[in-house]
């Protein structure tokens, strides 16, 4: 799975988890949080759908460095290496 | 049973015609009762199933006796009588199957056959409950002046209801032209004759009740016949009710399920070895009116005629369940 | 060539045994004859063949039940005039049932819920549909029934121009109207607020409280866990907010026409901001029952039905107390307007790392502020003192949430 | 002026089923009376007399003690094309006749696919109240409104003791009208040209604004003295003739409690599975949002009809009951 596979299904969860929002308008660099109106809730479910969808578990302690799409494709892609 | 013949009603040797007619009315209930027993076991007739096996003299020779503007009314027991009526085989099974082009629309099945076109009143499936309902049909026709007959079945079961009492009461008070016909088969469900009537001789109940009753041989046709045309022409003439003990027996079980323990295996040889349509058939060709061949045709024209019956019911339809309301009332209709 | 079946004697007749084979292969047989006996449930039944034709072979062996519509025999019939009819059940065929189907785990009896005590309000069918009418709180309007039951006529003199805010809200003011349902909102936490504000003397408290005990242990916890079951911090903080509750209990009930009323149970309302406005503040029903873990899985729920619009009227209705957490969003301290009739908020800002002294130590610990609204009518600061206190002693000992 | 002059005239309810019957024997050859004590008695309760000697015993026959058989015979006359009137002396008696009514005069229709309909009449008087005890005092019309393919009329006024009978006759179907036997001495004024009444709705019979009492025949007297009481304390009764329990006219009584929010249900029969419990799920079912108050029942007490006078009134409603309950329901948030 490529990054642009990668980025593609983390929109499809974001798009979930916000119906009313675009994710694909974000800014690579945008603080996800902040631009979606994400609270931690919806962050909780957010790394649930990446489990399922990609098998990876995101322990809490990786939860702070995972604040953007680049970021966040950037993870995943080396944890799915 | 010693089964007397009343005198009067000796029975005349029919000609070829109707020794033809009589043995094709027969044959083909016959062959109705064999096929619906065959279409239950398959699953394709349900609820109640009473067959008339041994009883066909009792049908085709009473109704001989009854016109076109005739009534009948019957018991739960009733495809032979629906079908010497001349409801046809199809409407009949139809009904059976549940279908919609039934002769009741499939809401009544076996035990509920209705048909206005020959005045035929049922299909009543609570014993002894029809027979105040035939001397009102007679009643009606007193009142209104017609000569004709209602002619209501019953088995010796009824006797012992309430109704049967109150019934028979009833038509002889007021003279209205009932012929009642007491189906003996000697057996109430299970139960037999001498376990259900304190008086085994049913004749002579109705005759309690100044009735001119008279028991006649329900196993042979030609007598039965002869008993019935001499009491309908007896009402039809203003005589007031008449009544028959046919004196009969049913070769099959009460009804499907039914393990028969109430009666030896040997009792139904006997009775067996007295089928109407054998002897009838014997004593035909005894005599020469009625040759092998006749036979043959009769039974080959009977069984086409119920596989035709078969085929129809099973090509028609089923009524919408949106109309399991409907006929609780009328519908526009005017009294 | 003709199958012979076990036949299907009734509608209760569902299998039958073969006792006997009265015919064996080669035999001819007649249509009526009899050539098998099978016990039924009422009895032994002599079974007749509908073909004439030859026992081709005999399938089941005596002894052995089958289901109506087994094939027991080929009947090998000459010249066939007739076909046999096809066994297909002309409606529904009656399913032979298994030997007793095996017991399945019984289904837990469903725990029946203690109702909850506190504002059962007992009104008419009539009087409810008023009050939604005319917008009338029916916890506000005193029954002159049989044990205080609310009738109409009680609505309508509640609803009378005496007590203005039971005015149907007013139209939208003019100008470019919002959706509807965001319009109606507004102007549901609009009377809302604007009545507390104006009916309660609230109170307000602040407490810091050090949060190091808590996370870890919640870290370590959900470390353990698969993602599906972590615990948001949240959650604990609900927890200690029910148990403190439990030392001070007047901040959780109602003030009503004058009196004070206690609940017993904590339908702990939680506000919930909608992404596209507005906020709601849902129950969790009978919060003091349950443990952390349930806690989340109510939580979670409730936010998820809260978003797609499905919540019960009860959990609408039915809080006893509020809590506000607006961490998320990085403000320290919250203070928060108490939703009437109820008596107390409480309001969670973010945890922030800042230098904490213990034990004549100073050090860098993750605090969270707390702040107790609470209605001056039904309590004093005193209490709410406590119940702050209560709250940050409770969230010492995390592994006792 | 005096009430002929204003074509109005004074009669009982006994004379108005008399008329009735008259009429219809006049008017329709087909149309016959029988029953028990019809013709040579004069009726039992003196509802047939004279009538043998206008018309004959063919169209005024009594007939002996067989209730079932002269029900059923009145069902086969039916279905032979005449207009039986048949009279059940009590509804104590059709018990013995029910084989008939219920299992042929209601399903013959049905069970023909529509084929043969019965057009027939059955009168029986109903109710206690006069002492007569247990095997006499029943009131089970309630009961017969459970039937499918019959019809149930309960004449409580002089009007429609005189029309109902006509429009009954008119009906291709079996219908069972019930006379209450408390009301044949009642007395009334008619409009001289009075004649057959609809048979399918319910009545108002008094208006008012608080309660709805829902009721049938003899109760429709209990419950207008009740709203008399009540009108002198300011609770403004409304009093509906249910007339007709089978079809039930839901419709009317519906309205009502949309308009009064209380629905008080008298009924002369008990409680348990009877009419009044049919009515009171019908409100539940389409008036529940309009209910200010329980629906509440007033009927006779579950037990036997007893003998001595203080039990009997006892057993059955009676206006006071009905004021205490309606008050009781009005009273807590008038």
């Amino acid at each position: 799975m490529n990054s642009d596979d990668i980025r593609t299904v983390v929109f499809e969860i974001l798009r979930r988890i916000a119906p009313e929002s675009d994710p694909s308008a974000l800014d690579p660099n945008e603080n996800i949080r902040q631009a979606l109106d994400i609270d931690s809730f919806d962050a909780l479910n957010f790394f649930v759908r990446v489990n399922e969808q990609f098998g990876i578990s995101v322990p809490e302690s990786d939860y702070g460095g995972l604040n953007t799409v680049s970021e966040i494709v950037g993870y995943l892609s080396a944890r799915l290496g | 049973m010693k089964t007397k013949q009343t005198a009067k009603a000796k029975a005349a040797a029919p000609d070829r015609a109707h020794a033809l007619h009589l043995l094709r009315a027969m044959t083909r209930i016959r062959r109705l009762e064999e096929k619906c027993a065959e279409l239950y076991s398959a699953m394709k007739i349900r609820g109640f199933l009473h067959l008339y096996d041994g009883e066909e003299a009792v049908a085709v020779g009473v109704l001989q006796a009854l016109e076109p503007e005739d009534a009948v009314v019957a018991t739960y027991r009733e495809h032979a009588h629906a079908l010497v009526r001349g409801v046809p085989p199809g409407s009949i099974l139809a009904e059976m199957y549940g279908k919609q082009e039934g002769c009741s629309r499939g809401r009544g099945g076996s035990m509920h056959l209705f048909d206005a076109k020959t005045r035929f009143y049922g299909g009543n499936a609570i014993v002894g409950g029809g027979l105040p309902i035939a001397v009102g049909l007679a009643l009606a026709d007193k009142m209104q002046g017609r000569q004709r007959v209602t002619c209501c079945f019953f088995g010796e079961g009824a006797v012992a209801e309430g109704e049967f009492h109150e019934s028979l009461n009833l038509a002889v008070l007021w003279g209205v032209p009932v012929l009642f016909v007491c189906e003996n088969n000697l057996y109430a469900m299970g139960t037999a004759i001498q376990f259900e009537h304190a008086v085994t001789d049913i004749a002579r109940k109705a005759a309690c009740y100044n009735l001119p009753s008279a028991p006649v041989d329900g196993m042979d046709v030609l007598a039965v016949e002869a008993a019935a045309r001499e009491a309908a022409a007896a009402i039809r003439a203003g005589g007031g009710p008449r009544f028959l003990e046919c004196r009969t027996y049913r070769f099959r079980a009460h009804s499907m399920y039914d393990a028969e323990l109430y009666r030896s295996k040997d009792e139904v040889r006997q009775w067996k070895k007295r089928c109407p349509i054998a002897t009838f058939t014997q004593r035909m060709k005894r005599r020469g009116v009625l040759a092998d061949a006749d036979v043959k045709a009769i039974e080959a024209d009977a069984a086409r005629e119920i596989e035709e019956a078969v085929a129809f019911a099973e090509a028609c339809t089923w009524e919408p369940p949106e109309d399991a309301t409907r006929f609780v009332y009328s519908e526009g209709r005017m009294p | 060539m003709a199958e012979f079946r076990m036949p299907s004697l009734g509608s209760d007749m569902e299998a039958g045994t073969l006792i006997e084979w009265r015919v064996k292969p080669g035999d001819r047989v007649q249509r009526r004859d009899v050539i098998a006996v099978v016990e039924t449930e009422k009895a032994a039944i002599e079974i007749e063949v509908y073909e004439d034709g030859i026992v081709e072979a005999l399938l089941v062996q005596p002894g052995r039940k089958v289901a109506v519509g087994t094939v027991m025999a080929i009947i090998r019939t000459e010249a066939a005039t007739e076909p046999p009819v096809a066994f297909e059940p002309s409606s529904r065929p009656e399913p032979v049932k298994k030997a007793a189907p095996e017991k399945k785990a019984a289904p837990e009896p469903p725990t029946i819920q203690a109702p909850p005590e506190a504002p059962r309000i007992k009104a008419s069918p009539y009087a409810r549909r008023l009050a939604a009418e005319r917008g009338v709180d029916l916890r506000r309007v005193e029954g002159t029934g049989p044990a205080g039951a609310i009738g109409a006529a009680d609505v309508q003199r509640t609803a009378s121009p005496t007590t203005p805010e039971a005015k149907p809200a007013p139209p939208p003011p003019a100008g470019k109207p919002a959706s509807d349902s965001r319009a109606a909102m507004r102007r549901a936490i609009a009377a809302a607020m604007a009545r507390s504000k104006r009916e309660i003397p609230h109170y307000y408290l602040q407490t810091r409280i050090d949060m190091r005990r808590t996370l870890d242990w919640l870290a370590a916890e959900n470390l353990r866990r698969p993602i599906q079951e972590r615990i948001l911090p949240v959650v604990p903080l609900i927890r200690a907010v029910v148990l403190a509750l439990g030392e001070v209990p007047e901040l959780n009930g109602f003030w009503i026409d004058g009196s004070h009323r206690i609940a017993e149970a904590i339908h702990l309302g939680f506000v919930i901001n909608l992404r596209q406005g507005g906020l709601i503040a849902p129950a969790l029903l009978n919060a003091e029952e349950k443990r952390l873990d349930e806690l989340m899985a109510d939580l979670r729920d409730l936010i998820t039905r809260a978003r797609s619009g499905g919540l019960r009227s009860s959990e609408m209705t039915d809080a006893t107390i509020t809590v506000t957490s607006l961490g998320d969003l990085g403000v320290e301290t919250v203070f928060g307007i108490i939703y009437p009739p109820q008596v107390a908020l409480v309001g969670f800002g973010k945890i922030i790392d800042q230098p904490w002294c213990e034990n004549g130590m100073i050090g860098v610990r993750p605090i969270l502020t707390a702040t107790l609204s609470a209605d001056h009518r039904a309590t004093d600061g005193h209490r709410g003192g406590l119940f702050l206190d209560a709250l940050g002693r409770r969230l010492q000992e995390p592994s006792k949430l | 002026m005096t009430g002929t002059e204003i074509g109005l005239r004074t009669l009982t309810y006994r004379d108005a089923v008399r008329e009735a019957i008259r009429e219809a024997l006049q008017k329709d050859e087909r149309d016959f009376l029988m029953g028990e004590d019809v013709g040579h008695y004069g009726g039992c309760f003196a509802v047939s007399k004279g009538l043998l000697e206008e018309f004959g015993p063919e169209r005024i026959r009594d007939t002996p003690l067989s209730e079932s058989g002269f029900v059923g015979a009145g069902i086969g006359a039916a279905l032979g094309g005449m207009r039986p009137i048949v009279e059940v002396m009590t509804v104590n008696f059709s018990m013995l006749a029910a084989d008939q009514i219920i299992n042929n005069a209601s399903v013959y229709l049905y069970m023909s696919g529509g084929q043969f309909n019965v057009p027939l009449v059955i009168r029986m008087a109903t109710g206690g109240g006069r002492q007569l005890a247990a095997q006499h005092s029943r009131c089970l019309e309630g009961w017969y409104a459970h039937i499918p393919g019959i019809k149930i009329l309960s004449p409580a006024t002089i009007e429609d003791a005189r029309g109902m009978l006509w429009t009954a006759l008119e009906d291709p179907d079996p219908v069972l009208i019930f006379e209450n036997s408390g009301l044949y001495n009642m007395e009334g004024t008619l409009a001289a040209d009075a004649g057959p009444v609809d048979i399918h709705r319910a009545r108002v019979r008094r208006a008012g604004r608080d309660v709805s009492i829902i009721t049938y025949s003899a109760g429709l007297f209990k419950s207008l003295e009740a709203a008399q009481i009540l009108a002198a304390e300011g609770i403004e009764a409304e009093v509906i003739d249910l007339r007709t329990l089978r079809p039930l006219d839901e419709g009317t009584f519906l309205d009502s409690v949309a308009r009064t929010h209380r629905a008080l249900i008298v009924d002369e029969g008990w409680r348990s599975g009877g009419i009044s419990a049919e009515i009171a799920s019908r409100i539940m079912e389409g008036a529940f949002y309009e209910l200010d108050a329980p629906v509440a029942r007033l009927c006779s007490l579950e037990a036997p009809m007893p003998y001595a006078k203080h039990m009997e009134t006892a057993v059955m409603p009676q206006a006071d009951r009905i004021v205490d309950l309606a008050r009781r329901m009005v009273g807590a948030h008038g």
